[in-house]
């Protein structure tokens, strides 16, 4: 996936700042607009398959109810309350990193990773009742309702390939957590330069909203017939 | 008598030596170079492809190479050109040295990640050369599903692989673009004092940034579709092949304007320099690269007039198209109207730019055919379609590319490169572009489907001289490889601006050094300006 | 590092520190718009399910955006990029959705 | 058909013969009126000039609003086949044109039509996306798998006429061609008369009816499990759980191939699937035995 190392440019110890900008106030602008516009990126990605998703459940509506029976709300629902709270810890150690509490910061970029680990967990969990359940496409597909085997099929593969993409975007985040700890912990994050903080915060807020759209339109068809 | 020129002591080009300080380097004058040797390597191999194919259809039976083998042939050499030529080739190569220059910037907002786009670029196309090598693909550059999802055999992933990840290097090239633009300008450069060149490579950067992903998404869902039997646009399972082109074609279109539309921004500035005076209407041809950018993204479905899209849908998308047209049409009669009274240079890249206002202009105007929904249906998929948009993209994008690099070459190296070869190769370029391309679209109107390895007799004639011409063409690229090398070691040196263009670029030494400004430049002045008398730039 | 209270930042701190009292209510309204959307979901509504359901995804993103992305204190660029991707998206579904529902009005002019 | 899109071709023509001269022309004129005499002359300080600007982008609106306009017409009347036509059906299959006449003829790469008469294609694919076109009659359209799209055209003077796939389909894409042999009426009717193998499109139907035991469920009277046949094509029909569609060609071939897909009101979704289990050929049979099934008086079970 992209690298990320760039969107925030190498700071030189002490001025943190590189070379090809004036001041700090220009470097920090420059990255959060960079990130902005790479999340614009995103959302297109994202969004490509949104309109597969919204094609076809127009083209099957019956096909997509019967498919999202299959998946356990439960679960969903755990995850997306997993996920809002790392995003809570996530914006308190933005505001940790602008006030300058380190330990703090330190703590709350912890729980945000720990809180993605449990959604990850959760999301394998799932993936493997799927698997018992056959209800992966292909060859070995089966289904309950006969009359929707075929159908179902682009129901759950559009339902592998939104969560799949969306979990590999939330191992990069914990990934790009994993170098924000570092930075915090060295001590390279104080309050003027804390902007890899608040630019991985955008990041990991923007996976959270991707996942706030998929847990309604995947889990929650059909639930009320 | 020009005063002596020398060359100054210090700049980007002896700022460091050895493959590490080009490898490595975070100069983007410097990755503008290596973008330069990649670009042009991939152009040649594309263009090997397009002598064979024209080699092939010089005889009506498919008797040069196999089926196969054609089919490889023409899909490898879109592949190439599109993705790894056209698309890259401005707004990297003279994009990347010209922009922080023309900004007055010491360089671009992310360095680091100018050179990593450099390094996916390559990475790109390492795979889509592993999988020529392999046995190459036969899916067409537009890889249709279902073929592609269903039937091919040949190695369909890692050209979708490659061009996965090539992708990513536009991406961010045009974040980095987008960046630089908004928030590294020397103080007093206002939006509207920007040169012409970066309003449409920022126009070009934002199609970029919001198109780009929609053709990573299509790539990933086919190579799901291959890998996993993932059903999204298999028939057979209830899969719509027509939502493929839908997704295809919403990047894929836009792309068409990627690639014309830092070739319009050499162009303009081409034209103020060649006349010696501020462009006509500026802020209409600034403003036209916006609306062709936004206006772009929504057209794409005259790619699809006959592929089962509906009546209605087809006549929303067909009237857009035309309003598409419109921008394109403003910068051309602005250009031609710039001339009017201009101090008219007859040097070569000027030339360039003059061939590129003419052929253009024929391949916007037969873009109007296409558009018009009940000729393309007779006229799309044939050969028509490939000579209104070989027009575009030779007589276009090439043109202009050539006419840029000739522009600034000297800025680049230092050197100026032979004037009178150049001249020669241009004309030569420029016959056998037209000797090609013309009797393709008399082809197209008389029903000569596209992709076609064998044709009835009765359209031999007018192939031979498509392909007589493809020969002149040909010839014509080799010779500016050779005048420029050549220069870089004996050419006679060249000043600051031996044009005497207005623009920042000018102001500073040739080639520069790696900060570009000895300090940094204050603009309080519209752009081409040219003052009473022009010694000064002689200087 | 003491603690530095909001007030006392150094210099022209552009960025708004945001209270953490902002960021819990938001935080509340997000569980309880989750709470909310799957208690819909199990109430049949017809074809208002879908647009519930999106109704109350979209404002727990504008509520994201707004205060755990701080668009809402940033400059107006970065409102024209939020604002611009929503767009550009809104483009992609709009004309393929109006091909797939166009494609049935033919059925009366005879296939 | 061909005529009015060649008018409009001819237009189109014209006026960017007009426009490409008009520019290459000025450039020309200004490049050797203005050119640079001295090495340090300037251009005159001209910025633009409004109502220039303006005309340059209205007038060409203007012009490609007509263009607009004319095309969608001649398009609207190219896509909307008239009503009485002669159906012939269409089966593209990978590098071959396989037509199916209603009387029974089978033909591979050759159409035989009568001179005079519009004649209405019904086409599909069995696996990738080809394309009809005859240069000649101004028709193509993309032959899509998986769904019905139709073309028609109207033959005006007898000969042979070059059909091309024009959507790349494969290593033979080029060698899919074929003829349409246009003839006077009673040439065809010879010709038809000649080949007829196996009796009509529609009996061969009815025979696979019997075969696949459809008629167990759906039976003449209404007490079958499955809706009643007599005189579906082309009635709209009630779907389970609201909503209606128009019965035609594609409703019933959906039907047959994936029966969950629109599920009739009143019914219960108890119909195998024959999705890979008839070839298209036997569902252009049973299509047509069904198109046959007017509502008749109750003789459905001989």
């Amino acid at each position: 996936m992209a690298d990320h190392a760039g969107a925030h440019p190498a700071a030189e110890h002490p001025a943190a700042l590189a070379h090809q900008f004036d001041d700090l106030e220009q470097q920090k602008e420059a990255s959060t607009l960079g990130m902005w516009v790479f999340l614009v990126t995103e959302v297109l990605f994202f969004g490509g398959m949104f309109v597969t998703y919204a094609v076809y459940r127009n083209a099957y509506p019956g096909a997509f109810a019967a498919g999202s029976r299959e998946l356990d709300v439960m679960l969903g629902g755990i995850n997306t309350a997993v996920l809002i709270t790392s995003s809570l810890t996530m914006a308190l150690a933005v505001h940790a990193a602008q006030t300058g509490n380190r330990r703090a910061l330190v703590w709350l970029l912890v729980a945000t990773m720990a809180l993605g680990g449990v959604f990850l967990g959760i999301k394998s969990v799932e993936y493997y009742h799927k698997l018992v359940e056959h209800h992966i496409p292909g060859p070995g597909f089966r289904f309950a309702e006969a009359e929707y085997l075929k159908h179902a099929q682009i129901f759950f593969s559009l339902y592998f390939m939104m969560t799949g993409l969306h979990a590999l975007h939330m191992i990069i985040g914990i990934g790009l957590m994993l170098f924000m700890l570092r930075w915090a912990w060295n001590g390279t994050i104080t309050t003027e330069y804390y902007a890899p903080i608040e630019i991985s915060g955008l990041y990991w807020h923007f996976v959270d909203i991707v996942w706030i759209f998929l847990f309604p339109l995947l889990y929650l068809i059909g639930r009320h017939v | 008598m020009t005063p002596t020129v020398l060359l100054p002591l210090r700049h980007y080009l002896n700022d460091g030596y050895g493959v590490k300080s080009w490898l490595l380097t975070r100069d983007h004058k410097r990755i503008a170079l290596l973008y330069l040797a990649a670009v042009t390597f991939f152009f040649f191999v594309g263009g090997a492809f397009a002598v064979v194919i024209r080699l092939e259809l010089a005889t009506p039976a498919g008797d040069l190479v196999s089926d196969e083998t054609y089919n490889k042939l023409f899909t490898m050499h879109g592949v190439m050109m599109v993705f790894f030529f056209l698309i890259p080739v401005i707004p990297s190569v003279l994009g990347n040295f010209l922009v922080p220059i023309m900004i007055g910037a010491k360089d671009l907002a992310f360095p680091k990640l100018n050179l990593f786009s450099w390094y996916i670029y390559m990475l790109g196309g390492l795979f889509t050369l592993y999988a020529l090598v392999a046995g190459g693909v036969d899916t067409g550059w537009t890889f249709y599903a279902p073929f592609s999802t269903v039937s091919s055999t040949t190695n369909v992933i890692p050209t979708a692989l490659g061009i996965f990840i090539t992708g990513f290097s536009s991406i961010l090239t045009g974040l980095n673009f987008i960046v630089t633009i908004h928030r590294m300008r020397a103080p007093g450069l206002t939006w509207f004092r920007l040169p012409l060149f970066i309003w449409s490579t920022y126009a070009t950067s934002l199609i970029n940034v919001l198109g780009t992903p929609v053709i990573a998404i299509t790539v990933l869902l086919v190579a799901a579709e291959r890998l996993f039997h993932f059903g999204f646009f298999d028939p057979t399972v209830g899969g719509d092949p027509v939502l493929f082109q839908h997704l295809f074609w919403f990047y894929s279109h836009p792309a068409v304007y990627i690639m014309v539309l830092p070739a319009m921004g050499v162009i303009s500035e081409l034209v103020a320099a060649g006349c010696r005076k501020p462009v006509f209407g500026y802020h209409f041809v600034a403003f036209a690269s916006l609306a062709i950018a936004v206006l772009g993204f929504l057209v794409w479905g005259h790619h699809m007039f006959v592929a089962g899209e509906s009546v209605y849908a087809a006549m929303i998308f067909s009237i857009l198209s035309f309003l598409v047209a419109i921008p394109s049409a403003v910068k051309v009669f602005n250009w031609t109207a710039t001339m009017y009274k201009g101090a008219v240079s007859w040097e070569t890249p000027m030339l360039y730019a003059y061939g590129f206002i003419g052929l253009f202009t024929i391949g916007g105007l037969t873009g109007l055919f296409l558009a018009t929904i009940a000729v393309d249906v007779h006229v799309t998929d044939t050969y028509f379609v490939i000579a209104h948009f070989h027009y575009i993209m030779v007589g276009g994008t090439i043109m202009g590319y050539l006419g840029g690099l000739h522009f600034w070459w000297p800025k680049i190296s230092g050197r100026l490169y032979n004037e009178a070869l150049a001249k020669v190769s241009a004309f030569i370029i420029f016959i056998g572009f037209n000797l090609t391309f013309f009797p393709q679209f008399v082809l197209g109107y008389l029903g000569m489907p596209r992709r076609y390895h064998a044709y009835p007799p009765d359209f031999q004639v007018l192939n031979v001289l498509s392909s007589a011409g493809a020969s002149i063409l040909g010839v014509g690229y080799l010779i500016p490889m050779v005048y420029l090398m050549w220069s870089l070691r004996y050419g006679p040196l060249a000043g600051a601006n031996p044009w005497g263009a207005a623009g920042l670029e000018w102001t500073t030494t040739s080639p520069p050094p790696t900060e570009n400004f000895a300090e940094t430049p204050v603009v309080d002045s519209e752009p081409y300006q040219y003052p009473a008398r022009v010694e000064e730039y002689f200087g | 590092m003491a603690r530095l209270e909001p007030s006392d930042l150094p210099g022209d701190m552009t960025d708004h520190i945001v209270p953490t009292r902002v960021y819990y209510t938001i935080f509340a309204l997000l569980m309880l718009g989750t709470a909310l959307t799957v208690a819909i979901a199990y109430i049949d509504l017809g074809v208002l399910n879908i647009v519930a359901a999106l109704t109350i995804a979209v404002t727990k993103a504008t509520l994201v955006v707004l205060f755990f992305m701080h668009v809402r204190y940033s400059t107006r660029l970065t409102w024209a990029v939020v604002i611009g991707s929503v767009f550009w998206l809104a483009i992609l579904l709009a004309l393929t959705m109006g091909d797939y529902l166009t494609r049935s009005w033919q059925v009366y002019g005879s296939v | 058909m061909a005529g009015r899109v060649d008018a409009l071709y001819f237009l189109l023509l014209g006026v960017s013969i007009f426009f490409a001269l008009l520019i290459a022309g000025l450039i020309v004129y200004y490049a050797i009126k203005y050119r640079r005499r001295t090495a340090d002359e300037i251009g005159a300080r001209i910025h633009g000039g409004m109502a220039l600007e303006v005309t340059w982008s209205v007038v060409p609106l203007l012009i490609t609003m007509v263009f607009f306009v004319w095309g969608a017409s001649v398009y609207f009347a190219m896509a909307r086949p008239p009503e009485d036509t002669l159906n012939i059906y269409v089966v593209a299959k990978q590098w071959m044109w396989k037509f199916q006449h209603l009387d029974g003829q089978r033909e591979i790469n050759e159409l035989h039509v009568p001179v005079g008469r519009n004649v209405k294609l019904i086409a599909t694919s069995e696996d990738v996306i080809h394309d009809f076109f005859v240069p000649a009659f101004r028709t193509k359209v993309d032959v899509i798998p998986g769904r019905y799209v139709s073309a028609w055209f109207h033959a005006t003077k007898p000969g042979r006429y070059q059909i091309f796939c024009a959507e790349y389909c494969g290593t033979r894409h080029s060698g899919m061609t074929g003829q349409v042999v246009v003839m006077e009426p009673t040439e065809y009717q010879t010709w038809l008369s000649g080949g007829a193998p196996e009796g009509s499109l529609a009996s061969a139907g009815e025979k696979l009816f019997q075969d696949l035991a459809c008629i167990t469920c759906h039976r003449g009277d209404a007490q079958g499990r499955g809706p009643v046949l007599q005189g579906l094509f082309g009635k709209i029909v009630e779907l389970q759980g609201g909503g209606t569609v128009f019965a035609d060609e594609a409703y019933i071939r959906e039907s047959i191939l994936m029966p969950g897909a629109k599920i009739t009101a009143g019914f219960q979704p108890i119909m195998p699937a024959f999705q890979g289990l008839i070839s298209e050929e036997q569902l252009l049979q049973l299509i047509e035995y069904v198109k046959s099934l007017q509502a008749q008086p109750q003789n459905t079970n001989k």
